[in-house]
């Protein structure tokens, strides 16, 4: 499925996600990079996507005649309404995602840490304008929070750090990253004397190869 | 009792400088803006504005923050493409703004309209919007102690009501409206229609006519009329 | 309206309480006595009844073959549904009440103390089964909360008391007694050095003789 | 993904001894009988039970507790004209009873699928139900600091369902659905008919189809067969 060798692009990346969603789920997908994920979602797996500004069964991005400005996404994007979806208010659909009934909830990040904490919400600049929407709510409210990032900067500075330096969205929320190198595990769902971090599976490079680019120490998922 | 008002203005009533007020919304969907340009017109200065975001391109919202009419926004997701108006204001200092994460907004104003006096959010907790504020363990878990954010009028775009004030939305354009009528001592609603009651299905209202006090029919759908509002912070992200 | 020299009977005293309801006004009429006073609402004064298991705009109870039984109202008593009706779940009904959103609320009582006291859901009585129902809540939480009763226990003993004996079921949530003998407002809204309890309108009765009859020092409402 | 059951007992599926069940209705408006009858048959014990009531009569409710399966129950209204199997259990001192006001009920059962930790309710305050709890003065208001109802299933009676678990209810029947729907772990549905996916207009969903696990239809309404437990504690405080 994945050619050895190479790093995930991010259409490989959505697809390596999506195979991980499990049938019947109920998942959102946040926005941004993670909405990828929903074009590669196998039909017939009923999977039912939430989009927190007030729906369950979302279908896919609306174009041309169907573009209708009353149903849209959490990214603002004109969207589809699939058979059997529902609306519902704000406090509604924040305490579905709050109350635990979402299965996994799909974030990017600019930071996370080995214990999961996450930061996706603000670059820390002191002159950016700040905007948090419902990432903080996402971050603690699924079952299984995923991030999907490139694991390393543009500049090449790793994303999965031992601490974020980045004003956090939720403590201990993320439990696995699917990165363009690796998908790791994370957090406090490790055993006693067990890694935070865990890899389950490389793209590219060697177990090694990802502890040096990332400056830590990784357990193996599998034991 | 509901009142059916014929135009926007009239709707709106009496709002007085330093008023605060809900405006409902996510982005341009459900935004009112018709309310808000009779907002514009009725002139008030010195608002409190809670809504979702603060503004898409040059219209509704987006006119209101322009035009200076407003002291401090309580929003969740300020900054968007097409939020100029606002980021102008921001930077310049001319504007307040209190970030809140948008489940606790909605949790917030939901809890304004159902008398809770406060509660505990796993949402925020050990993040910088939290700081400063009551925690509490329970069950083993962390959690923020938020107030309700009520408010002296909401103004709530709906897709119709009937003569006793019930109304129906479209699709995400729901978002805000019913929690934010029932959060705020009046609320003004403008629509598409306005059908007799009785019209509405009982078992399909979703905004109990008791929470409207005016409603304005204003025609078809106006969100057309606006920027999109892209959201653009998790491009960064991804 | 009212013979003079004369209690009030049970419809007198609905028809009283009636007329002072608010044109335009949403009304929860709790169960027993107090539904009584919705025979006595006028046609267009646009007045709404609630009912707390989840409903606005209930009709007159409901009669054979319009008996159905899912509809009915707090007391369980099957009723019927106006035009401009609306349904709604018991968090959102009792939201709507603990909210402030319905104007008035009217309900029967065991006591009602001078500072707005109520007791209207046990007797106290050691062997006795609780039961509280929506009671608490329809006390607090509506904008007016009018007590509806006879002013004497049929053992004669005052049931408007300087405190209440009984267990409570709010604190000064009370603001008028409609009673048999007298319309009587209570509570912490009189003015200083004014009394708790203010008398509005006897029935059959001097105001000496009231305070007689409940060994208790009356103000007046009008002064 | 919701799960269409041919029988009520098939849909129930496994309920250990021991568990918090919440099952639906206000008296037998909305009681889910068949479920309970299920439940009955599947035999479990020392249930605990959140309901607003009871038992009316004999049947439903009320024949589980005759039958002594019920260890606890949490409820605002127990004692009505019908509750003579309720009442003997209480009188021999085999049930024991949380009594509970029915807003807060309510709130509390809300809070646990909205997952919120606590929260402070006027309801309450001062009266013997809140003695030994936390209080609290916000904004010159007293509150009383209540906590979520969880549960390990939930037995729901609504009207209709479609295949994607999407519900509507009937009249005041709908009560305690919803919030019972979401507050448990397991949520298990009898209707009187079950339609396609899509058949429901979505902005008419009552309970969307991510808080249902099983669904099974029974055929039309049953509430006829039970005792209708008018209420007589304001008889006397009339």
């Amino acid at each position: 499925m994945t050619a050895v060798g190479q790093h995930l692009s991010k259409d490989q990346l959505a697809a390596r996600v999506a195979r991980d969603i499990p049938a019947g789920a109920y998942v959102n997908l946040g926005i941004g990079l993670p909405t990828l994920v929903s074009d590669h979602l196998p039909a017939g797996r009923g999977i039912t996507l939430h989009t927190e500004n007030g729906m369950l069964g979302m279908g896919p991005a609306a174009t041309g005649a169907d573009v209708d400005p009353d149903l849209v996404n959490a990214g603002k994007v004109p969207v589809t309404e699939l058979s059997g979806a529902s609306y519902f208010h704000q406090a509604d659909s924040f305490a579905m995602m709050r109350g635990g009934h979402i299965d996994v909830c799909v974030l990017g990040a600019f930071e996370v840490s080995v214990s999961g904490d996450l930061a996706n919400w603000s670059t820390g600049a002191p002159d950016a304008i700040p905007a948090v929407g419902g990432a903080m709510d996402l971050a603690v409210g699924a079952r299984d929070t995923w991030v999907m990032m490139n694991l390393l900067t543009k500049g090449g500075a790793p994303k999965l750090v031992e601490r974020c330096a980045l004003p956090l969205t939720g403590v201990a929320c993320v439990s696995r990253v699917y990165s363009d190198l690796a998908v790791v595990d994370v957090g406090p769902d490790a055993g006693p004397g067990q890694h935070l971090a865990r890899v389950v599976e490389t793209f590219g490079v060697t177990h090694a190869e990802l502890e040096d680019l990332l400056g830590l120490e990784l357990g193996r998922a599998d034991g | 009792m509901t009142r059916i008002s014929e135009t926007a203005l009239e709707a709106l009533g009496e709002i007085p400088d330093g008023s605060t007020v809900m405006i409902g919304g996510f982005g341009s969907a459900g935004q009112p803006v018709e309310l808000i340009d009779a907002l514009v017109e009725a002139g008030p200065t010195g608002l409190t504005v809670v809504s979702n975001n603060a503004g898409n391109g040059d219209l509704g919202l987006a006119h209101l923050v322009e035009l200076g009419r407003i002291r401090k926004i309580v929003c969740s997701f300020p900054r968007q493409a097409d939020s100029w108006h606002f980021d102008a204001k921001y930077r310049a200092g001319e504007i307040e703004l209190e970030l809140v994460p948008q489940g606790n907004l909605a949790e917030r104003i939901r809890a304004a309209g159902a008398g809770i006096g406060a509660f505990y959010t796993p949402t925020g907790y050990g993040t910088p919007l939290a700081e400063g504020k009551e925690t509490r363990e329970i069950d083993g878990k962390n959690y923020v102690l938020e107030y309700p954010i009520h408010a002296d009028v909401a103004l709530v775009k709906a897709h119709r009501a009937d003569t006793a004030g019930n109304l129906v939305y479209r699709k995400t354009a729901r978002n805000f409206g019913p929690i934010m009528a029932a959060a705020a001592r009046r609320t003004v609603v403008q629509v598409s229609e306005v059908v007799p009651a009785g019209s509405i299905d009982p078992e399909a209202v979703v905004t109990p006519g008791i929470y409207v006090d005016t409603v304005v029919a204003v025609g078809g759908s106006t969100a057309l009329r606006q920027g999109t509002g892209e959201a653009t912070w998790q491009e960064v992200a991804g």
